[in-house]
């Protein structure tokens, strides 16, 4: 078959990310890389929760004196949009409507880069208010890899759409890189799984005790 | 074979009580190397081999699924591999066992540990990597009527063994990260006087350890069923339960990690549950030996060399099983824990059992992958050489333990009572190193005398892979073959058919090109392990920082994410291997 | 609606019609998971705003993000669809190990 | 062939050995030769397991070897085609289900055993004055030494461990440096060392067995420590309880400072305080529990080896050498010791005599 055919919006397969062997592996691949990834933010999690406010001494601040709910609430927000918005964006790729799903994968990435901005600013607060680092106590670590992975699986979903926006601006879709978008869309939703856990069990049950 | 000499040293230096033959800090920096190596770069990869050529043909299909995937593995397994053993050259090896307990390895002064953990993290990577490769490859790519009832039993267990590396990686892949964050960017993670925590590490370490070792023996399993099938000429016994045995394996294996803690202190209901679950994989494994037992009941059992290992390996693995059980009784393993009973134990499981199997699928698929066959003679040398001296060095050391010998001790002082026992370990060590030089030999001269050898050498195959040409042609099947049953290649053999009926007419092959970026991909990430370990100063033992460390860890991942990048923007469509080519190559006579 | 002509599509399988009612269906199932992930996710941060005691908010927490997650696989990432019997699987055992991993950390290691 | 058959039925022949050989071993060190409650229970659980592994062995070989001696090809024709039996679900239960039984039996002894060694309730119970009754003894692990903290008496020993016969032992485990792990194989099985955590178990130390050892058990580390990690061993020393009362008495009444007893030793003293021993170790058995960097030197004229390692064998002129030698040497005697050697730069010959004499002298119990 050949993978640059061009196609209308009505010979456009129903699921075109499965539509090629190469297309069903790739999909198939990547959410076992999904199962594995659980395991591995189980790992941090679980370490997170076994050093959670373990520090040297008392003058350390605490979770619960120090994270900002709100500001994390409105981080929650935009990625759950964004969430949304890419939904949107394979929702026109199935229609096979090019415009459209770039247009909506843009928006994911600008809530993707508002969601970032907050982080970046809220560990700059957590540092200079409460010496909270990276170094200064176990829970520190923890608390810095836990979030920090995150954020970077972030860096890597955007920089991925990014690229995929650029490299196909000027070819449209075809049965090569349409598992490409899905799968890379997957890996959007899987963020933000991973965040809904972050949201509630590092700062809700942080908060709370 | 580096692991293989490591190990000799080992034994050479047990050999006599207060022996000097290597310094104290050296000999742990073998030990682990040897532990290391065996383990990660000699059995895994070994298996891996044997996975690659076989599990494709098996199915029927004509590669993986992803090819591209393949060779990233490779190369990352392959860098890994090469940055550990630069250890040996750059300043020392890692030193606190190949379990690397994080007190000792925070407290390892020099770049060993660093080493051990960067190493590791990248060769992880590969594994990862072709564990999912395998996993999409059984499930996407099986040959029409291919149903997973039909599989055979060396890709079912490839398929157990591929889940098992899917999820138990990951905490290693975290462990090692934190390990690394603690020695080169300052984080406390195992560090107590921080609120850190080192049983973390241990956690971590035996959670990914122990189905590690399962992800060790489920393909050697899978080698010997091959085996005893086709030797006795039988189908194998309880088809159906040896898979849900592979299986039930695979998610035990999960829920056992602590039996390696249970000295650590966690309290008794955790050592009574996980004492208890532990011997729980005692009976699908018994189920299987007995199926093995069974199927060569009531057959017609030849005895050539794969046969021979595969019929010893019942035996010695049942009596490396057995003290494993052993090991379970979590009050009793208060007494074996970290004494040579345990190195015993494991060397009659994984001797007994992978390198068995690894041996037995050199000779039993050499065939298959050369297209030449291993001198017999020799290879019942090797086999008897190796068996003798496996049980000379190893049996010997559950008594060692048990009188009181800890392992990795560096020597042993006199009057201890313990100078016959290791004397006589290292004797049988000598047999096994002479059975492997024979295997050495017996390669080099198969290869140089080159004798071409037909698609079912042995003439009992069974499944597919001896349906085709010795060594396959790189699309493997002209065209898919239909599977009718288990064993298809026997059941068209009986019916006297002398190849498969196919599923597709003749048409193009759709291949996928080679490509240069895996390589320079894992190279990257070489580079950049190169800057992660050198920018922190407290830890070189020179005490220098070194300015071009971070450059280069930069540098390193620039390359890597680059040529991720380049992949995913150059479209790669591959070529097509056409109708008419595959007709000339059957005319030229590849094929019977 | 009531026409459902024969020609479709150069694909003779697929409906054009009947596939672009069904994405539409589908996404309005979208919007309303998405409304309830911030329903939820709201009650959830009014809930600890609040100052509830923990032995009762824990698992009240637990569960929303449970439900949200399940709206995302199932919804947001297609889970509901067939032939997803291996991803299912994997996903699942995965999880499965994940939740062993942190019911061990938070039992067995302490000091 | 032949030759192969004959050598696997030796196997369950081995196994059998195993129980004749179960003697074997050291007295003072084989876990083979329990000498108290704990390793007597550790040892009934082994002698159990072997006993069902030899069963399970046993049944493997003997199906085992009927099929490969029956249905070689040689005996069941070159041309047969055996039938392609499925399988049995018959004999499947079979062998899934008595497994299953085998394994109830060893998992019940198991789990009751475990829960047994964790009983620490004796260890808090206290008389009527309040004062604990049982013996707890603090033992501090650190690179290549072990320090014996007994709290309630207010005294500290190291690398040789003192304890009464005949009564239960309770002891509280840390590491101060890296993990290590301790135990005495011929008393009862190990617990690790941590570094975070304090570990607590008990062992018990048969008086009549311990007569067989001499008096004196060995321990050993157990957990990959570091390059001295395989010559970190401790003594026991078992004393009958009215002596381990003497002991007790004779060891809290010693004086802060002991005197020198001669001119010679005295000037050891002098250069004991200025090569700076005094920094790191104690020599009074009341001093540096817990935070001292070396060992505790109050006993080390009575204490059975030099540094855990150089056995003296009782002979005093012997004794003296390893002291020297331990001095000068201390680093290639223990490669990674934190105390490093004194070479003849920092401490001339005249002054290594007088601190040995000095040493030599360091008696509690003995005198
Ligand atoms: C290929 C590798 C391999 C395999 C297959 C196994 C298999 C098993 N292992 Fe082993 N093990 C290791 C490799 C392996 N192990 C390694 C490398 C270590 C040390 C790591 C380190 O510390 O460095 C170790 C350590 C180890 C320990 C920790 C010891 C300690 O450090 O204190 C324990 C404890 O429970 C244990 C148990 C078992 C058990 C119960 C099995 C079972 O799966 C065995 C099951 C098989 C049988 C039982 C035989 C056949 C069954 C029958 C014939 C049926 C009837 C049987 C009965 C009713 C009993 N192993
Ligand atoms: C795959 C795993 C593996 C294998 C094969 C071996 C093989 C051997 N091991 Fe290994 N050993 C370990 C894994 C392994 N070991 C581990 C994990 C430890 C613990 C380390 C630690 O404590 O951290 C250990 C520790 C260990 C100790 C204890 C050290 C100590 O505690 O102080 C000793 C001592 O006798 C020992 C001896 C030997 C010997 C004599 C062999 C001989 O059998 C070697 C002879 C073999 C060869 C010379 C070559 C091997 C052949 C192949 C691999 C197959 C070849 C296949 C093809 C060519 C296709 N080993
Ligand atoms: C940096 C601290 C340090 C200093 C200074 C030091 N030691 Fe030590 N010493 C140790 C340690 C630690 C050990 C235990 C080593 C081991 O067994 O692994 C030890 C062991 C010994 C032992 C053997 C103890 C035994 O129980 O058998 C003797 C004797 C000894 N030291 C004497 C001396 C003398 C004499 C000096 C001064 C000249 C000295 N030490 C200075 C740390 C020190
Ligand atoms: Cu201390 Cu080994
Ligand atoms: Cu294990």
């Amino acid at each position: 078959m050949d993978m640059e055919q061009k196609f209308t919006s009505k010979t456009w397969p129903e699921s075109p990310e499965k539509t090629t062997l190469e297309g069903k592996n790739k999909f198939l691949g990547f959410w076992l890389f999904l199962g594995g990834e659980t395991v591995l933010f189980a790992s941090l999690f679980a370490t997170y929760l076994a050093l959670k406010d373990r520090v040297p001494d008392n003058s350390h601040a605490l979770a619960q004196d120090m994270f900002e709910l709100p500001l994390v609430f409105i981080m929650t927000m935009l990625l759950l949009t964004s969430s949304l918005t890419s939904v949107y964006a394979m929702y026109h790729m199935k229609n096979y409507n090019f415009k459209k799903m770039q247009t909506w994968l843009l928006i994911t990435v600008g809530l993707g880069l508002a969601f970032l901005g907050f982080e970046i600013y809220e560990f700059n607060h957590y540092v200079h208010a409460f010496d909270h680092t990276f170094t200064s106590s176990a829970f520190g670590s923890g608390f810095y890899t836990l979030v920090g992975f995150h954020g970077a699986h972030v860096v890597i979903g955007l920089g991925w759409f990014i690229l995929l926006l650029i490299r196909n601006s000027r070819r449209g879709l075809n049965l090569y890189n349409a598992p490409k978008f899905f799968v890379a869309s997957l890996y959007w939703h899987f963020i933000d799984v991973v965040w809904v856990f972050i949201f509630t069990v590092v700062y809700l049950m942080g908060m709370v005790g | 074979m580096v692991g293989g000499l490591e190990a000799m040293v080992i034994r050479i230096q047990l050999a006599v009580p207060d022996s000097n033959f290597v310094s104290a800090g050296l000999y742990n920096e073998i030990l682990t190397m040897h532990g290391t190596t065996m383990i990660f770069l000699a059995a895994m990869p070994l298996l891996f081999a044997f996975m690659n050529a076989v599990v494709p043909l098996q199915i029927g299909a004509r590669d993986v699924a992803f090819p591209f995937l393949n060779s990233l593995g490779f190369w990352l397994f392959f860098f890994g591999g090469i940055f550990l053993n630069l250890s040996w050259f750059l300043g020392g090896a890692p030193d606190a066992g190949w379990t690397s307990y994080a007190s000792l390895s925070l407290a390892s002064e020099g770049h060993g540990i660093d080493f051990y953990v960067l190493g590791l993290q990248i060769s992880g990577a590969g594994t990862l990597i072709a564990g999912i490769n395998f996993l999409v490859t059984i499930i996407n790519m099986r040959a029409p009527g291919m149903t997973y009832m039909r599989m055979p039993l060396f890709t079912w267990s490839t398929f157990v063994a591929s889940a098992l590396i899917l999820f138990a990686f990951p905490p290693l892949t975290v462990g090692l990260f934190l390990m690394l964050f603690d020695r080169m960017f300052g984080a406390n993670f195992f560090d107590h006087t921080m609120g850190g925590n080192t049983i973390i590490w241990e956690h971590l370490f035996w959670i990914f350890g122990h189905p590690e070792v399962y992800i060790l023996i489920l393909p050697a399993f899978g080698i010997f069923s091959e085996i005893f099938a086709t030797f006795s000429r039988k189908r194998l016994f309880g088809y159906s339960a040896m898979v849900f045995a592979t299986v039930l394996i695979g998610f035990l294996g999960f829920m056992v990690w602590v039996h390696h803690m249970f000295t650590v202190g966690l309290g008794p209901t955790a050592n009574a549950i996980f004492a208890v679950a532990t011997m729980a994989i005692a009976v699908p494994t018994g189920v299987k030996i007995f199926n093995w037992m069974l199927t060569m009941w009531g057959g017609s059992i030849k005895f050539t060399t794969p046969m021979l290992y595969a019929v010893a390996f019942i035996p010695s693995f049942v009596a490396g099983g057995v003290t494993g059980v052993m090991l379970a009784v979590a009050a009793a393993d208060y007494q074996y824990h970290d004494t040579y009973f345990v190195v015993a134990h494991f060397h009659y499981v994984i001797i007994g059992g992978v390198v068995l199997g690894l041996l037995a699928g050199t000779h039993f698929y050499w065939p298959k992958m050369f297209g030449t066959m291993l001198n017999e003679t020799l290879g019942k040398v090797t086999f008897w050489l190796f068996l003798i001296g496996f049980h000379l060095t190893f049996f010997i050391q559950h008594f060692l333990g048990l009188m009181g010998m800890p392992r990795r001790i560096w020597k042993y002082l006199p009057n201890q009572g313990l100078e016959v026992g290791n004397a006589i370990s290292t004797v049988g060590a000598f047999f096994m190193a002479a059975g492997v030089l024979v295997l050495i030999y017996n390669i080099i001269i198969t290869q140089v005398r080159n004798e071409r050898v037909g698609n079912d050498p042995w003439g009992d195959g069974r499944t597919l892979e001896w349906a085709i040409a010795s060594p396959p042609p790189f699309y493997n099947f002209k065209q898919l073959p239909l599977v009718r049953g288990l064993d298809p290649y026997w059941i068209e053999k009986m019916e006297g058919n002398d190849r498969m009926t196919p599923a597709e007419p003749i048409g193009d092959i759709h291949m996928p090109n080679n490509s240069f970026i895996p390589f320079v991909m894992s190279l990257g990430l070489f580079i950049a392990a190169f800057g992660a370990m050198y920018q922190v100063d407290w830890r070189a033992s020179d005490g220098a920082e070194y300015g071009w460390a971070i450059p280069v860890l930069v540098i390193g991942m620039l390359i890597t994410i680059g040529s991720m990048a380049v992949r995913s923007l150059k479209d790669d469509h591959g070529y097509h291997v056409h109708k008419e080519d595959l007709e000339k190559d059957d005319e030229e006579g590849g094929r019977l | 609606m009531a026409t459902t002509t024969g020609s479709t599509s150069a694909n003779p399988k697929v409906n054009y019609k009947y596939r672009r009612n069904k994405a539409r269906q589908e996404m309005r199932a979208h919007v309303t998971s998405f409304a309830m992930m911030i329903f939820l996710t709201l009650i959830a941060f009014i809930m600890v705003m609040s100052g509830f005691d923990k032995y009762y908010v824990f698992p009240v927490l637990l569960l929303l993000a449970g439900i949200q997650v399940v709206l995302q696989l199932y919804y947001f990432m297609h889970m509901s669809h067939k032939g997803h019997g291996a991803v299912a699987l994997f996903l699942y055992s995965g999880a499965l190990v994940a939740l062993i991993v942190i019911i061990t950390f938070m039992t067995i290691v302490w000091w | 062939m032949k030759n192969g058959l004959k050598k696997w039925r030796l196997l369950p022949l081995f196994t059998a050995l195993a129980f004749i050989l179960s003697g074997c071993g050291e007295p003072f060190l084989s876990a083979l030769q329990p000498a108290g409650e704990v390793a007597q229970m550790q040892y009934d659980l082994m002698l159990l397991s072997t006993i069902i592994m030899v069963v399970v062995i046993i049944v493997v070989m003997i199906i085992y070897v009927i099929s490969i001696v029956k249905f070689r090809r040689a005996k069941v024709g070159e041309n047969t085609i055996p039938k392609q039996v499925e399988g049995s679900h018959k004999l499947e239960i079979i062998w899934t289900v008595v497994p299953i039984i085998l394994v109830l039996i060893l998992a019940v002894p198991t789990v009751a055993a475990t829960f047994i060694l964790a009983d620490q309730t004796e260890m808090e119970a206290v008389d009527e004055e309040g004062n604990r009754t049982a013996l707890v003894v603090d033992v501090r692990a650190n690179l290549y030494w072990w320090e014996f903290n007994y709290p309630d008496l207010g005294i500290v020993t190291a690398q040789d461990l003192v304890v009464p016969t005949d009564q239960n032992v309770y002891f509280n485990v840390i590491a101060s440096d890296v993990k290590h792990s301790f135990w005495i194989p011929a008393v009862g099985g190990k617990i690790d060392t941590n570094v975070e955590n304090m570990n607590t178990f008990y062992l018990h130390f048969d008086g009549e067995k311990a007569q067989e050892a001499d008096n004196l058990f060995y321990g050993k580390c157990a957990e990959l420590c570091g390059p001295s990690h395989a010559l970190m061993d401790f003594k026991v020393q078992t004393l009958s309880p009215e002596d381990f009362d003497n002991w007790v008495t004779a060891m809290q009444e010693a004086e802060a400072e002991p005197e020198p007893q001669n001119d010679l030793a005295a000037r050891g003293e002098e250069v004991f305080g200025e090569q700076g021993c005094i920094g790191c170790h104690a020599v009074s058995p009341a001093q540096g529990a817990g935070i001292s960097q070396g060992p505790n030197l109050a006993t080390l004229g009575e204490r059975s080896r030099v540094a855990g390692i150089l056995d003296y064998k009782g002979d005093e002129e012997q004794h003296e050498a390893y002291i020297k030698e331990w001095i000068r040497d201390a680093d290639r005697l223990k490669p990674g010791n934190t105390m490093g050697g004194y070479n003849e730069d920092d401490l001339s010959d005249e002054d290594l005599d007088a601190l040995t004499e000095y040493l030599m002298g360091l008696k509690v119990y003995s005198e």
